[in-house]
């Protein structure tokens, strides 16, 4: 087993590994950029490295740096988390060639499903679906009617160098196809400077499905469930369910075997994740495999019992997974709200500052994997992800009456953060029955349904009021201890003031 | 004492009376509450009683002078809260600045990325004005009133602060 | 269902009621003492009525002012919670003439299971066993005699009116019987007035293990696993455990089926639990039944993945239990760990004050049940119980390394605590192989022990230097923000300082 | 600058250098150690690298003068850390009380449910003087030397503060 292991990363998801790494005795160091230095896995880890200024081109993408502050602290593995260089194929074999083990699949597995026509290959190999369509850019308007026919309408062009939604047209009948070719072809060449257009079978209401596997160097692979990721704004995944509303037990069979199926086809080592795309009709196509930890894992966690960072490191190690795909059950119902410094109810820009005051939801099945403390500067170089609530129940009518309580319970006062948002999300009707795809926020949220109305107008009324009241009366009360007669007043009945 | 308040743009007189320390007697409409209120966790939540419902309240003062913005559990509004002094002297300011030019400020530190307008362009609400990359996100940031962009103070690449000026828009007169 | 239901109760139980509350949709209101105002529950409970002055006599115990408080509120229902009123058979009468649901089993079992001369010939006559012994006083040396030659040595000598430990002799060989008869009889009508004495088998080695159960109205009785209560110091406990290390699936099994005979023996209606005592032989007896929800009823909720409140709740209000016995099964290991505001390393004496900052633990296992926040004023006149700290993990092992993990992660400021104490405990090697019983730590806890040696110690002298280094530059940084030079050196380093 | 430290009993001296903002040099005994030292949540806890070691300390100053109460993970120590000055003048101070009255102080508030001892009883140091209740538990009070009872100043029922005197116990010369 290892001695000390160097994880290569930040904020939430480097102080949830830097925690399973003290419960298995492990020696955890870390790296941070200068503006990290009062980050909280600096303070959580056992060691900490300064690795260069805050830019992360300068700090945590830097190969270089990062190897060698494994090698300087001594460590016999690095742990990548996610993001930054965790699918960095470059990466891993730097570390390799340090001598130093990365914890993660081998760099042939990255490199191949890093490239999404190798791996789209690949998976047509093995016999795993993917979705109807070209594969190879779209040349003439008859190439696209005759491929068209062949996948079925509608279909979707999709040019080459769009992405995050760019760059797309639907069709539903066989004579909007020509012109929509014509247009979106020059749409392209204007927009990215690059026409290459390819032609898939458009999937309606999709949803997002990934299955979580685990894979050891000795041929062993299985399945821990599925994850529905469907409620994403703008592509950004913002809460992710275990099990999907949408699967049922040989749904999820067949989901499973076939994400064992696409890891075996990589030799697949470590914890992966592998993505389907859903369509109302409940077939599922291969889209991506993601080589690294999930932000998502804990809810995985939560019904299967396991902590797949424990397994990442046991299966780096050399060992065997010690347990069988049939002794794998999922027991009730998990979600995960992704708690991100961001403001709704202003287009989700992003906010940053000092966190004055908060309060984690506690008690029964909730998780949290938080990144920030009272009196932390959330900087804005960032990605926007301040903490994960993670919320267990029986089943998931309980788990949204659950996850409602706990948001209530929450608060994080100094910046604008997205709590607001999933209350909001956990009132519309269409996620509470589980019927929902990736175009569920972006189609239904409006920035102006986080007002409410009711009774509880009054109530805001009265409180505001109050606080004027008090105000005038000399009480300097924001974002500080109570001073002046208050605090007075308070003594004299006991109740504050020291 | 009476205060003018404003919530989600309905206003309403609001009447307090003191009734012993941390409480207060207050009147709304033809309804009236009791009202207990203590500080938690040193000032920084207040408890109310509220004819005996229990409420655990954040609030904080937004940039507006006499805004509140007030969370009770999972919901957060903006109220307005002003006594008649104060009251008389936003409406002033009210009308002085109805028909004047409005400046788009970056509500955010970041960097601009892009900008969509020239000036003498006429936009509309909304529109988005400058594209501002802060967090590895882009924010389409978008005119605060319509008019004619009267004034661009940023060029592309230029770091800015929150509340940084970006551009001027000013009213167009009817019919021009 | 109810619409509305009164807890009656405060601290960390009423909060946790108040949370599955909310989670089904049913009004929480609840009652607080002058003293109370500014407690957890108030703040968290929908609706909060004052019900008196400070001490318990005068407040929470106070039946008719509960009852007021209920009918007032208009709660269908009342939750007793533990402690105060939960086991007092009046306060039920009194509810049910009031027309008022209370939580919890029938006055007459409550009376039958509080008179403890009664229940043990109540669970005689149903063939649960009990300690061998006279269950009648002793009157003559030869009765003495006859008993303990009867039940077999080591024999236990009991004054009726002792209790906490004290009043009673153990005795080993039938010579000393005679003389220790003499002597604890004289010594009992000293300290208490009252020489009546029993005789009882000792129990050697003695574990407390005991079973949670749950009845309905419709004749349904199930078993929820046990719980290892051994950890205690002078009968209090400490920390509690499910499953227990000294418990396999066939004990388990008779353990369950004894504790549901005895729920029977009084028609039981809701969340239960037998309390049992076993020997190094694991043979174990009836020591008494509690009639309402235990303080460390969380372990059981996380192992067998039950909301006992919810059941509870649902069971009051006529509902059958949703489940059978063979679809309870205890998942991993669960551990609570009492957070007590008293100092372990002086006699474990009551601490009081203001909690100046806190950081709970969190990520993966951890749950907290928490009754107190940062800036809350402890007061002295209710029980020191502040939190729990309940851990999960997949076995007995990894539990023992997530507690430790989560207890290093744990800070109450301001006032003196027993976290140093839990984690001298996860140290001991009698615990960490799950072998000790109920006088462990009575036996061989050391306030000194709290005091490591090791290499810690240059560092806490560098740090304690430090802090005088920056003491004497005039930094004032003691129970407070910092302010001074160090805070404008901060902010000029974009570290800190607003 | 040099300070005298002394943990569990064991003294040292520490010898401190100032190495940049937050940077100190440290030396004790032969080892020496660079210390980078930043304060989190608003100067609660201090975050240090002590050669690339990280520890989130708290600390507090104990009663007595010099002595701090500091926390790494799970466990506690009492380090009294004293200049030159200072230790001189704690040297003092012992040598003074060494030979004097002791006084049983309530560690917190209660009230006394009973008096173990009478006036001129002798007592050895942690025998039990009085008991007090608190939080509905029953804690023994010891004497903090052996010695006799000199006076008591308080009677049963009687509600105690913290720090509020009990007892005061007086040293018995050798051969009394």
């Amino acid at each position: 087993m290892f001695q000390k292991i160097l994880v290569a990363n930040r904020g939430e998801i480097a102080v949830r590994i830097i925690r399973t790494l003290r419960e298995l005795n492990i020696r955890s160091a870390t790296v941070y950029s200068d503006i990290d230095r009062p980050s909280l896995h600096v303070a959580r880890a056992d060691e900490a490295y300064r690795i260069g200024p805050g830019p992360s081109a300068e700090s945590y993408l830097r190969i270089d740096r990062v190897i060698d502050t494994a090698k300087r602290a001594g460590a016999d593995a690095i742990h990548p988390g996610y993001g930054f260089l965790a699918e960095n194929s470059d990466f891993a074999r730097a570390a390799a060639d340090a001598g130093i083990t990365f914890i993660g699949p081998s760099p042939e597995a990255m490199d191949m499903m890093g490239n999404k026509v190798a791996a789209r290959r690949c998976m047509v190999e093995r016999d795993v679906p993917v979705i109807p369509g070209t594969g190879e850019p779209v040349e003439s308007a008859e190439e696209a009617a005759r491929q068209a026919e062949a996948v079925g309408y509608p279909v979707m062009l999709k040019a080459a160098a769009g992405g995050g939604g760019k760059g797309i047209r639907v069709i539903h009948e066989k004579e909007e196809l020509s012109s929509a070719l014509e247009r979106t072809r020059s749409e392209a060449a204007k927009a990215f400077g690059d026409d290459t257009i390819f032609l898939e079978k458009y999937i309606e209401n999709p949803r997002h499905i990934e299955v979580q596997i685990l894979g050891d160097g000795h041929g062993n692979v299985i399945y821990l469930g599925e994850r529905e990721c469907s409620v994403q704004r703008r592509f950004q995944k913002l809460i992710e369910e275990c099990p999907s509303a949408a699967v049922d037990e040989s749904l999820r069979r067949r989901l499973g075997e076939t994400a064992v199926e696409a890891a075996r086809a990589v030799s697949y080592e470590g914890a992966g994740t592998v993505e389907f795309v859903m369509g109302k009709d409940r077939k599922f196509y291969f889209l991506e495999m993601n080589t690294r930890l999930q932000v998502e894992h804990p809810v995985t966690e939560l019904t299967t019992g396991i902590d797949l960072v424990r397994e990442q490191i046991l299966v780096a190690s050399g060992e065997k997974i010690g347990r069988k795909q049939e002794e794998i059950h999922l027991r009730g119902h998990a979600m995960e709200f992704r708690i991100n410094a961001e403001d709704p109810s202003s287009g989700f820009l992003p906010s940053a500052g000092r966190v004055s005051n908060m309060h984690l939801p506690q008690g029964p099945g909730v998780r949290n994997d938080a990144g920030f403390y009272a009196g932390y500067d959330v900087p804005t170089i960032y990605d926007p992800l301040l903490a994960k609530l993670i919320v267990w129940a029986e089943n998931r009518d309980l788990c949204i009456a659950r996850s409602r309580r706990a948001l209530h319970e929450y608060s994080i006062k100094g910046l604008r953060h997205n709590l607001a948002f999933h209350t909001w999300t956990l009132r519309q009707e269409a996620f509470i029955r589980g019927e929902y795809d990736t175009h569920f926020i972006d189609d239904s949220f409006r920035p102006e349904m986080l007002k409410p109305a009711g009774t509880e107008e009054d109530l805001a009324r009265i409180a505001a009021v109050i606080r004027a009241w008090l105000d005038r009366d000399r009480m300097e009360i924001t974002d500080g201890p109570a001073r002046g007669p208050w605090r007075w007043v308070a003594r004299r009945e006991g109740i504050g003031g020291k | 004492m009476l205060y003018h308040t404003t919530l989600n743009g309905e206003k309403k007189k609001v009447e307090i009376e003191n009734a012993g320390v941390g409480r207060y007697r207050m009147r709304i409409d033809e309804r009236s509450f009791d009202v207990d209120c203590r500080f938690l966790s040193d000032g920084l939540y207040l408890s109310l009683l509220i004819d005996s419902a229990s409420y655990t309240v954040e609030t904080r003062r937004a940039k507006r002078p006499g805004v509140w913005v007030t969370r009770f559990g999972g919901d957060y509004l903006d109220v307005t809260v002003r006594d008649d002094l104060e009251e008389r002297a936003a409406a002033r300011r009210e009308e002085e600045v109805a028909g004047g030019p409005a400046v788009l400020m970056s509500p955010m530190p970041g960097v601009v990325v892009k900008l969509s307008v020239s000036e003498g362009d006429l936009v509309e609400e909304g529109e988005t004005v400058a594209v501002v990359e802060a967090m590895k996100m882009q924010n389409e940031l978008g005119a605060p009133r319509s008019g004619r962009v009267a004034s661009i103070v940023v060029t592309v690449g230029e770091a800015l602060e929150t509340r940084s000026p970006i551009a001027t828009i000013e009213p167009v007169e009817e019919g021009e």
